[in-house]
């Protein structure tokens, strides 16, 4: 019997597995297309519960294992690799979405075996609002997970996106969103009943933004006859109702800094090693899946034409958090 | 007199140990089906994994604590005839208590545990004010109120900005904040525990519990109190008959259940490891009161230890990553528990080759010895239907 | 052909630790009534249980008609025309009296209950043998006498040959006792064989015409009845002479220690007062019978006036002190003792020690505390000191679970912790219920001792002898009233029936008794 | 929108939760009427679900569900009730023969399947793998009996949510109460949870007939799960939110009788959704000012369920000798 078998890449989960359609699954899909191809041992581990201390205690036990490279996906991360960056130098960290600090973020620091991803990823949902309006859409819901970060910003960006495209064609007065978190990243029955009820009321689409739930908002949607857009990859496949998807390219951003980790020697390079990198439109990580594209009215050539405009900054999508943004159309914040 | 309780305690511990060795071979037979090439190293984790080094003994502390808490709330109830299926709810509120005079009221950390006592107090009075009053079974009052205590401290949290961690320079406010950056105050001390341990799960909670726990054994053997508490439990009409207010303590009881609960939701977030998050499902570690009571036979005593195990075990198991499913040792702890249902049989067993001394006083007949009776009697599930209580 | 329907030979049955029958015979021959007698715990309802294959027998073999028959399962039994009335009545109580008759032998087509055949018969068969019952009546609104009947009907309902009566008349009123040796008859004389289980010797007397003798599990033998006596048949049960009569000095009543004015007491049942308007008074060294037949209020008095229920209105005084609000607790602590008429509701926490029973009225007493902890050597102490003095017997002396102590000795734990109180006022309901007659004797002893100390006793019965034998005074209850006073050595057994069934009333006795 | 679409909707929703309610604590009556508490429903309806649901994906694989889907949806229900049965067995086997403390061998379940679960699906699915997904031609919907779509009242009642479940929900219901009520078996069953004695002595096999209670709970409890998860409609994750106890409650409130436990399981369902259409029926308080006010509405049921419990706990009745293990020597 073998007792100690080590991995070399390895990932953490937050909360969540990862089969979670979120963070954790994409990430995890990174992993294992850079380790497969390229032959590396890697496995996943899962904390105990959800604080910083059982992360880094799973940390630990990842090393213990044998890891290199650690990935960590999401922002809950950011206490945990602080606390281990300076404990474990040899080791090599990728944190996405987060940047390292201490619990009370009196400090911020990334070491330089730490190199650190954000996302754009109220573009991608500026991208997903105007479509939908533009696509003929004048009752629009987003349904978020929980009220972090990464899950804001494509909200706002969506209701931006909704905006603009309003403004355009002078529909301002006619467009309205429902505008939720439904307070978690897993589908319940809750969540699909409350679905129901908007598309009942009217409701034609929703962008739902968050892991697992896009499944209760798909179960609505199917037995409404209405219309779904999927959030972070592609999620075409997954049901007939989901008309796009405001896709971050998690994975690939995963391959690609592990690829120039390992083209490093198995460390992070000085132009990542205690860095931060921000993807978005300009990196090609954020986006509308093209070639699964479903959209009538509007067409593959307008959106390239508003992705360049995004692109090249002509267009600013605002990434603030913090207040809700000003906008002509009718916005209800259900909370 | 003695050697008869002595042998007797014997027994049911051996009892215990049996459904224990037995469930650890029926995980090892899992292990073995999962992933044969390696089961005996996880088997090993399993057993050894809690003592083998000081952080990881720290961890099966941390989590022993709120455990001790939750099963002495089960254990307590059963003993006078209750069962609480509500340690949940009464965790979930003691928790918000400590956190709200934690964060909102910047109170040091022993107020918030008298607070988090408070609120699991009071989670627990209206089930036993129900009872007592309107004979409203406490099992589907106490049901409803884990529902009603996790949605009311959601939507409190929710209406309080300041609990929340984005008040505090987080970007999130889908928990409260870390008491670390909010009030390091209201932290359980370490007293320096965690540098010996070399772990910051540790900290004096564990003491706690078990102090707590000793509390509650003398009351209930020892005191008066316990005594018509307990007497309430087996035969409501004769403790009324013995001019006991059952009513009164049938109140206390479900109180004193919800305070113990609640402080063990406060000592598990006042440690300022975790912090609350707000989702819609009920919180497990109060649920997982309910079998440590059984485990331990409902006695404080036996508690701290059934809380112990399960945590070193819990620890054993979460080494057994990446190569099995850490819910593995749950399956195991399910399976010692129901084993521990047999207890009754494997009692009867042993006694057979263990001579117990029944050595009579005056014996009638030599009359034959009472049946042990079962680790939790009285625990009525859902007999609404009361005699001959006065109005 | 044998002589006998049925032969019970050479039984042994065997519990943990007991031998419950030993080599035990019985013979009964077609058409008798054959009694069996024994002391508490003899093994008589196991020699009965045994026959209707509720228990295996270790050894020994059951003969029907001579032949050998295997009784596995209570079905067995029925098959062979065997039926049993259980001395604790095995009724479903939120069943209807007619599903309780059908069940086990529901009529039914493909499963479905044809309830329509069941209730004709039953109804037939509560014509043919005078068994007045309502098959729809649920069994938990019925009277324990009516209870008796569909019992009765469920052994007549399977057509039952052999009909088994374990302890019948414990809980039956004195007129219910007399329809019940009637209804006896009448099987006899239909050759039905009974067999009968009673404590009570006047009855075998009665009915019986051959007794077998059970004593710790062993066989004594089997009597005429024509041939034998009371006391004899009470030598072989117990060993010992056995005095019927309780020896006791005249009564010298002094100070007034208990008054009841006006209580009253409503029902749970229904909406009339279960007690209307009750005034008497109880003074000390004297012994007041409240006699009745069951259900004429004689228990929602006690409990009213022991706090266990509420009165509704009237006032209670002990030595001049009004209690009407007292708390029971207060009432103990002043001087009341209340032996509980159901034992195991409210007498003992059966899953308390010994010892934790007997001072459950003063566990709070500093005698067995301290601060609020239990001097458990103390309470150690006293209650070895008890259960020497009134010989309560047990496994394991004080530690022994209240459980599996015996009914009688069970009793005697009451009893010892009430009378130990030292009280102004013994309260005692039925404390002989369903005791043997040694047992019987011993208590009778006791209440007459509490007696001649000088305390007040307020003895509730049902039992007339006890009533005769025991009081110095008799109030007769009916009703929820007192309709008659009497002196037990003035007085008939004859006429006080007439009173207890509500055919007399005397005056004065109108509810409306005087104060004085 | 409209207002008859909104109500139909809610009606429609209202039977879809109640659906599971209703068959787990008609299953959790079987058991109790038959004297043996059943707290292990919650872990009953995972192991049902688990089973089921795994039936449904490998039947979607074989491709016989997209062309016989309501024979498929068919099997399924059949086996989350023999799963169901199966591993109620455990808990019969511990509180019949052993007889042990009911309420352990049923936390022991409840501990016990949703780790089973967990680590079936991965060994099925694949590491990680946590959610089984639900074929969509499970759903009843208007092509199955080739109807035109229409947005008409009863077709938005019926079509949105219409399982097969539901069909034999009512089946089983009307079934469950003749059983009762009507045959011998139930006249039996029932006196076992009175007075297992008074059974025993007129030869009934008390042993037996727990048995049989404990089954029917696992076979109702098994296609409760399946119901739930059909209901909540976004896959089986290891769990079912809880639904088990709930419906313990809704057995007590409904008082071990059929008709009050249908009655109290609409009851909770309604109040369950009716906050998610809080803001489309205008009379409904929408609690604009204060944050996150669904919960506000997701804490009615249970409110108005104290109230009602207190105000009619006075009736309330539990079979007498529930609980308490049966032993032929005890008296
Ligand atoms: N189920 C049992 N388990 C163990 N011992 C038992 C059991 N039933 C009876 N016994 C023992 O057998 C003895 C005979 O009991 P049984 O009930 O037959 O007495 P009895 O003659 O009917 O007494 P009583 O007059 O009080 O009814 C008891 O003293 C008891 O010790
Ligand atoms: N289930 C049991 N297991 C072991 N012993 C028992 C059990 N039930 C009864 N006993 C024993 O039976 C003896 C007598 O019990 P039993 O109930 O027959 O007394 P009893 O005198 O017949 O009471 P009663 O007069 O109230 O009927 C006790 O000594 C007790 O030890
Ligand atoms: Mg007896
Ligand atoms: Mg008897």
């Amino acid at each position: 019997a073998k007792k100690a078998d080590t991995y070399e890449i390895a990932l953490v989960t937050d909360v969540g597995n990862i089969d979670d359609k979120s963070f954790n699954q994409g990430a995890w899909e990174g992993v294992k297309e850079y380790a497969e191809k390229n032959k590396k041992t890697y496995n996943y581990y899962r904390p105990s519960e959800d604080s910083t201390e059982a992360r880094v205690e799973t940390i630990k036990q990842a090393i213990d294992k044998g890891a290199k490279v650690v990935v960590c996906p999401g922002y809950l991360f950011e206490d945990a690799i602080y606390e281990v960056q300076d404990q474990y130098a040899d080791v090599q960290f990728l944190l996405l979405d987060g940047e390292p600090h201490t619990a009370d973020y009196s400090v911020y620091k990334t070491a330089d075996n730490t190199h650190n991803i954000l996302y754009k990823e109220e573009q991608a949902g500026y991208l997903a609002g105007y479509a939908a309006v533009k696509e003929g859409y004048r009752s629009l819901g987003f349904l978020g997970g929980m009220a972090v970060p990464a899950v804001i910003r494509y909200g706002y960006g969506f209701v931006q996106g909704a905006n603009d495209a309003a403004k355009e064609l002078g529909v301002e007065g006619d467009v309205s969103i429902k505008y939720w978190y439904c307070g978690g990243f897993a589908p319940s029955d809750d969540i699909k009943t409350k679905m129901s009820g908007w598309y009942t009321a009217g409701t034609e689409v929703v962008f739902s933004c968050g892991g697992g739930i896009y499944l209760s908002c798909t179960a609505a949607a199917e037995a409404a006859g209405a219309k779904v857009i999927g959030v972070d990859v592609d999620q075409s496949a997954e049901s007939a109702t989901i008309i796009t998807s405001a896709m971050k390219e998690l994975a690939n951003s995963v391959v690609l800094a592990l690829t120039d980790l390992y083209a490093n020697g198995g460390k992070w390079p000085a132009d990542l090693g205690g860095k931060t990198s921000v993807l978005g439109a300009v990196e090609g990580c954020v986006g509308l899946p093209t070639a699964t594209w479903s959209m009538k009215n509007f067409t593959v050539d307008e959106y390239k034409t508003l992705f360049e405009k995004v692109k090249n900054g002509e267009i600013s999508i605002s990434n603030s958090t913090d207040a809700a943004p000003a906008v002509a159309i009718t916005v209800d914040y259900q909370e | 007199m003695k050697n008869y309780f002595k042998s007797k305690g014997f027994i049911t511990v051996l009892a215990s140990v049996i459904s224990i060795v037995v469930g650890l071979l029926i995980g090892f037979i899992l292990l073995i089906v999962f992933n044969p090439a390696y089961a005996v190293g996880g088997l090993g984790s399993i057993v050894s994994k809690g003592f083998s080094s000081s952080d990881k003994f720290a961890k099966v502390l941390y989590q022993a604590a709120p455990l001790i808490m939750t099963g002495l709330s089960v254990g307590f109830a059963f003993k006078t005839g209750l069962f609480n299926i509500g340690a949940t709810g009464q965790y979930t509120v003691g928790a918000f208590m400590a956190l709200v005079f934690g964060i909102q009221f910047q109170l040091p950390w022993w107020v918030c545990l008298l607070a988090a006592m408070l609120g699991g107090a009071i989670w627990g009075f209206i089930p036993g004010i129900c009872k007592a009053l309107f004979n409203v079974n406490e099992v589907i009052t106490s049901i409803m109120f884990n529902w009603l205590g996790l949605f009311m401290v959601n939507l409190l949290l929710n209406n309080m900005p300041v609990m929340l961690a984005d008040h505090w320079g987080a970007s999130n406010k889908d928990r409260t904040a870390a008491l670390a950056s909010a009030n390091p105050s209201a932290i359980i001390p370490k007293l320096g525990l965690n540098e010996l341990f070399h772990s910051n799960y540790m900290n004096i909670s564990i003491f706690i519990a078990i102090i707590i726990a000793v509390v509650i054994y003398i009351i209930l053997e020892k005191r008066t109190f316990g005594y018509e508490l307990k007497a309430c439990g087996f035969n409501k009409d004769a403790s009324i008959y013995a001019g006991i207010n059952a009513k009164r303590n049938i109140v206390l009881s479900m109180v004193i259940s919800g305070a113990l609960a609640g402080i063990g939701g406060g000592i598990y977030y006042l440690s300022g490891t975790a912090q609350y998050t707000i989702v819609k499902s009920l919180l497990a570690m109060g649920f997982n009161g309910i079998p440590v009571a059984l485990l331990g036979a409902s006695s404080p005593i036996g508690i701290i230890f059934a809380a112990l195990f399960i945590s070193y075990i819990q620890v054993g198991g979460e080494a057994l990553q990446p190569e099995y499913a850490k819910e593995i040792i749950d399956i195991i702890i399910a399976v010692i528990i129901y084993l521990s249902a047999f207890s009754l049989l494997v009692k009867n067993i042993l006694g057979k080759f263990i001579k117990t001394d029944t050595s009579n006083v005056n014996a009638e007949d030599k009359a034959p010895a009472p049946p042990e009776p079962a680790p939790v009697k009285a625990t009525e599930v859902g007999s609404t239907e009361e005699k001959g209580g006065n109005e | 052909m044998s002589d006998y329907v049925i032969e019970m030979l050479n039984i042994t049955k065997r519990f943990p630790g007991i031998v419950a029958n030993d080599n035990i015979t019985l013979q009964l021959k077609k058409g008798e009534v054959h009694a069996l007698l024994g002391e508490n715990g003899a093994g008589k309802s196991t020699l009965m249980s045994v026959l209707f294959g509720l228990y295996q027998p270790e050894e020994g073999c059951i003969k029907k008609n001579g032949e050998v028959v295997k009784i596995n399962d209570p079905n067995d039994a029925n098959a062979l025309h065997i039926g049993m009335v259980h001395q604790h009545f095995k009724l479903v109580e939120c069943f209807s009296v007619l599903d309780n008759i059908i069940l086990g032998v529901e009529p039914n087509k493909m499963g479905f209950l044809q309830k329509k055949e069941a209730r004709a018969k039953v109804l037939e068969l509560s014509e043919k043998y005078g068994l007045k019952v309502d098959p729809d009546a649920l069994i938990e609104d019925i009277s324990v006498g009516m209870q008796q009947r569909v019992e009765i009907l469920k052994m007549l309902y399977r057509e039952n040959e052999i009909l088994i009566f374990d302890e019948p008349t414990a809980v039956l009123t004195p007129q219910e006792i007399d329809e019940l040796m009637e209804i006896m008859r009448g099987f006899k004389a239909e050759g039905k064989s009974i067999l009968f289980i009673t404590h009570k010797l006047n009855e075998i007397m009665a009915v019986a015409d051959r007794c077998t003798v059970l004593r710790k599990g062993k066989y004594m033998g089997t009597v005429n009845v024509a041939d034998t006596t009371k006391e004899e048949l009470s030598k072989m049960m117990v060993g010992r002479n056995v005095n019927f009569k309780v020896d006791k000095c005249d009564c010298k009543p002094g100070e007034t220690v208990f008054k009841a004015e006006h209580v009253t007491v409503p029902s749970k049942l229904h909406k009339k007062n279960a007690v209307n308007d009750v005034s008497f008074e109880v003074r000390a060294g004297e012994i007041v019978c409240l006699a009745g037949i069951e259900g004429n209020g004689q228990t929602e008095f006690v409990q009213g006036i022991t706090g266990l229920t509420k009165m509704s209105s009237g006032r209670i005084e002990l030595l001049g002190k009004d209690i009407t609000n007292a708390t029971i607790r207060e009432k103990s602590i002043m001087g009341i003792s209340h032996i509980p008429e159901d034992r195991h509701k409210h007498g003992l926490v059966l899953d308390y020690s010994l010892e934790q029973n007997l001072v459950l009225q003063q566990y709070w007493e500093p005698q067995f505390q301290h601060n609020g902890f239990i001097k458990q050597q103390a309470v150690r102490e006293y209650a070895e000191k008890l259960i020497d003095q009134f010989d309560v017997r047990s496994g394991q002396g004080p530690i022994t679970i209240a459980r599996s102590m015996s009914g009688g000795n069970q009793q005697k734990a009451i009893i010892a912790r009430e009378i130990s109180k030292d009280p102004k006022l013994l309260i005692a309901v039925q404390p002989t219920r369903g005791l043997d007659v040694g047992a019987i004797e011993y208590i009778h002893k006791q209440l007459v001792k509490e007696r001649d100390e000088g305390k007040a006793v307020l003895l509730v019965s049902l039992e007339l002898d006890e009533v005769m034998n025991v009081s110095d005074r008799i109030l007769v209850m009916y009703e929820g009233e007192i309709v008659g006073e009497f002196d037990p050595k003035t007085v008939t057994v004859q006429e006080l029936g007439l009173y207890m069934a509500g055919a007399k009333r005397q005056d004065g006795h109108d509810g409306k008794k005087e104060e004085a | 929108m409209s207002f008859s679409s909104i109500l139909a909707d809610i009606i429609g929703a209202t039977i879809l939760f109640a659906v599971p309610l209703l068959l787990v604590a008609l299953g959790g009556m079987f058991s109790e009427r038959s004297g043996v508490i059943n707290i292990a429903l919650e872990g009953i309806m995972i192991v049902g679900a688990l089973c089921s649901c795994l039936t449904l994906v490998g039947l979607d694989k074989a491709g016989f569900g997209a062309t016989h889907p309501q024979l498929g949806m068919f099997i399924a229900i059949l086996v989350a009730a023999a799963s169901g049965a199966v591993f109620s067995l455990l808990l019969a086997f511990a509180s019949i023969n052993l007889r042990a403390d009911q309420t352990i061998g049923g936390t022991a379940l409840n501990m016990l399947a949703p780790a089973f679960a967990i680590v079936l699906t991965w060994a099925v699915q694949g590491q990680g793998q946590t959610t089984i997904l639900i074929p969509t031609w499970t759903r009843i919907t208007q092509e199955n009996f080739g109807i035109e779509k229409a947005d008409t009242f009863f077709q938005n009642l019926i079509f949105k949510s219409f399982y097969l479940t539901t069909i034999v929900a009512v089946i089983l219901f009307i079934c469950a109460y003749v059983l009762m009520y009507k045959t011998r078996f139930g006249l039996r069953l029932r006196s076992c949870g009175e007075h297992p004695q008074a059974a025993d002595s007129v030869g009934i096999n008390v042993f037996k007939m727990r048995y049989a209670g404990v089954i029917i709970s696992g076979c109702l409890g098994g296609i409760g799960g399946l119901a739930f998860t059909v209901a909540a409609g976004s896959g089986f994750q290891s769990s079912v939110a809880g639904y088990g106890f709930l419906a313990l409650a809704v057995m007590i409130f409904g008082n071990w009788k059929p008709f009050t436990i249908l009655g109290a399981s609409l009851f909770f369902a309604l109040f369950k959704i009716i906050g998610s259409y809080s803001d489309s029926i205008p009379f409904l308080p929408s609690f604009k000012n204060v944050n996150s006010s669904e919960y506000i509405y997701l804490m009615l049921p249970y409110v108005v369920t104290m109230i009602v419990l207190i105000l009619t706990s006075k009736h309330s009745r539990a079979p007498k000798a529930e609980g308490i293990p049966y032993d032929k020597g005890t008296r």
